[in-house]
């Protein structure tokens, strides 16, 4: 992936900094601030911020905090949307069905954002990404005539402004 | 009948229908999803009996590593299915195998409508003597403490079933490693979730494992999360099964019995007898001991998935 | 109030047991994992709701290992389809 | 304040409940598994939010409510992948049911 050979070291040391304190607040959400708990979770989070590096190496990716939420309305909104939509055609007297493949191209490059990007997409109403082919997503929708591949480009568009690189 | 009671009597029903269906299922698949199904019912039905470290441990097991295995040995089962269709028991077999389960079903409806009413317990005090040990979960004091020494011979069965796997190896590869859990080129979807997942599933296994001494959870429920974890590592085959010969397995698969063993014989030299606990430092001991008992079973559950090794040791 | 999570955790247990029908119809058995995973986010919102209306200690515990696994099952099964396609077989002894 | 809040509640999971219901009918009236697919991926991750959200005001801590949170976001994570897993499986296999 791009960017991780140059100036590792602090992109690096921050990125395990932002994970360790996001894994912390996890432990905190599940375990609770007691003070006798606390060694044992900063021992959890780091074990887990060990792992996370291990995993998913950092590629100097920064995070707009005012976009992510946007992006997380956007799709916490897609999916109200979507469980509508589902509703709508399945309790229908008759089927609305018009399903079918649709393929789009996909302007992320492959890695760690691309498929979190998938995982989000597949929230939306009537599309799931099923197959990625180079740079581009084939599509199942539940209805062929929505716009799936133009709403995936402007879902792209919002989900690049959030995660962007250096 | 109060909403309560309904909802009980419906889950109760819920749950047999599923196991009758999955017995009586003809394709191997669906009886394994029915049992994937029954398990996780089971963890609410545990939940109502008012045992959640029970329900804790049947959703740990039951959706991790026993999903895992299943799912897989039923689909190679599928595979290699017609052959062994052809080979269909004979009609007495099947006659005599279903009155030996009737006679096993009946034998265990007599003693539990024989039960006496209310049934015999030591819960009471169980709850007594809880101070003692320091601490405030009773599951884990019966287990670490009072009925210690079924706790460890049940972490030496472990030992003892990872023996049996891998004795089913060919002298071939002995030393080598097992089969690759996951297939080559896993998906994103399947990174994404090993990605994500796994940092989270450490911080959850910590978390049962800690609380477990006041609350429901422990060693065994947070080495289920763990072990899963690992597995999904494997299946996206970021790392390989270890070869059977790794010192580092070895040790791990040993610790948790080795120190249990050890804190044992402690006992029998500081206060007098075997599982002895000094006053004062039994919830230190008993956590210590919970602690490598955690990487055992968390190294033990992912190596029985894997298998006997399948590759030799330097290829 | 008490009541009504009871009747809900019902009625969603109901309606999920109800898809379980699909494990007995199929037709494939990528339709019987799929009622499976029904199932589990199903079991969740119950067991939510049933630790709401009848307090027991550590049911969110219960919770989080269940969605924490969630996936396993239907990560095993994708995993496991079409595994003769060759790549997991090749070190099969074979 | 406390009515309003059990009137929240009661929506809330209602609604949850709805989502569900529609999800399994979807399951079972969907004509083919690709589209089933559809069905249980969004809707009942939409019913586990609702319910979430209706429990939400019930919890003792703000500590509790931040942990219902997180098993929504866990099994809304499992859902996606599993969707998409479960979906490639489909087409790989040329949709043949």
């Amino acid at each position: 992936m791009s960017g991780i050979e140059s100036g590792q070291t602090p992109n690096r040391a921050r990125a395990a900094g932002f994970r360790a304190a996001l894994f912390f607040a996890f432990w905190l959400a599940i375990s609770g601030w007691k003070a006798a708990d606390l060694p044992v979770g900063l021992m959890a989070a780091a074990a887990a911020t060990w792992a996370s590096l291990a995993l998913m190496p950092p590629t100097g990716a920064q995070v707009r905090p005012r976009a992510l939420a946007a992006l997380a309305l956007h799709f916490l909104r897609g999916s109200v949307v979507a469980g509508f939509d589902v509703a709508r055609r399945a309790l229908g007297r008759k089927l609305d069905l018009n399903p079918g493949f649709v393929t789009a191209p996909l302007r992320l490059p492959p890695g760690a954002a691309r498929d979190a990007f998938c995982a989000l997409a597949s929230l939306a109403p009537g599309s799931l990404p099923v197959e990625i082919d180079g740079d581009t997503v084939l599509i199942h929708c539940l209805d062929i005539k929505q716009p799936v591949a133009k709403n995936l480009a402007a879902q792209e568009t919002l989900f690049m402004r959030t995660f962007h690189d250096e | 009948m109060s909403v309560l009671q309904i909802l009980d009597v419906g889950l109760a029903l819920l749950v047999l229908a599923v196991a009758v269906w999955t017995i009586a299922a003809r394709e191997i698949f669906g009886a394994v999803v029915g049992y994937v199904a029954y398990g996780l019912l089971l963890s609410l039905v545990w939940i109502r009996l008012f045992a959640p470290d029970v329900a804790l441990t049947e959703a740990a097991i039951g959706s991790g590593v026993t999903g895992v295995l299943l799912v897989t040995s039923g689909a190679r089962l599928k595979g290699a299915g017609k052959a062994s269709a052809a080979a269909k028991p004979s009609l007495s077999l099947r006659l005599s195998a279903a009155a030996l389960s009737l006679l096993a079903a009946a034998a265990l409806a007599g003693v539990i409508l024989a039960l006496p009413d209310p049934g015999p317990t030591l819960a009471p005090e169980a709850r007594q003597h809880l101070a003692a040990t320091g601490l405030g979960n009773p599951v884990t004091a019966v287990l670490i403490a009072w009925r210690s020494f079924d706790t460890m011979l049940e972490k030496i069965v472990l030992a003892l079933a990872v023996v049996g796997v891998w004795s089913v190896a060919s002298d071939l590869y002995w030393g080598g490693a097992p089969a690759p859990l996951g297939r080559a080129n896993p998906q994103g979807a399947l990174l994404l979730l090993e990605q994500t997942l796994v940092p989270l599933g450490i911080l959850v296994g910590v978390h049962i494992f800690w609380v477990g001494a006041d609350a429901p959870g422990g060693a065994f429920q947070a080495g289920a999360i763990l072990a899963a974890m690992w597995m999904i590592v494997m299946i996206a085959r970021v790392s390989e099964p270890p070869p059977v010969n790794s010192r580092w397995l070895r040790l791990a698969l040993v610790a948790g019995p080795a120190v249990f063993i050890v804190a044992g014989l402690a006992g029998l030299g500081m206060a007098g007898y075997f599982f002895a606990y000094p006053d004062g430092f039994a919830k230190p001991i008993i956590l210590f001991i919970e602690a490598f008992m955690l990487l055992t079973i968390a190294a033990t559950l992912p190596v029985l998935v894997a298998g006997p090794p399948r590759r030799s040791f330097r290829p | 109030m008490n009541e009504f999570l009871l009747c809900a955790a019902g009625f969603i247990l109901l309606t999920v047991a109800a898809g379980l029908f699909r494990v007995l119809r199929g037709p494939g058995d990528a339709d019987r994992m799929m009622a499976a995973q029904l199932l589990g986010t199903g079991g969740i919102a119950a067991l939510l709701l049933i630790a709401s209306a009848t307090p027991v200690a550590g049911v969110a515990d219960v919770a989080l290992g269940l969605a924490l696994l969630a996936a396993f099952a239907s990560v095993a099964f994708v995993n496991s389809v079409g595994a003769d396609d060759g790549q997991a077989r090749e070190a099969d002894g074979k | 304040m406390s009515v309003a809040l059990d009137l929240f509640s009661i929506v809330a999971i209602a609604a949850g409940a709805f989502f569900f219901f529609a999800g399994s009918v979807g399951l079972l009236r969907f004509p083919d598994s690709l589209t089933r697919l559809h069905a249980l991926s969004k809707a009942d991750n939409l019913g586990l939010g609702l319910v979430v959200l209706g429990l939400l005001p019930r919890v003792a801590s703000l500590l509790d409510a931040l942990k219902l949170v997180a098993i929504w976001a866990l099994v809304l994570l499992s859902g996606a992948a599993s969707a998409q897993l479960i979906g490639r499986a489909l087409r790989r296999r040329g949709g043949d049911e």
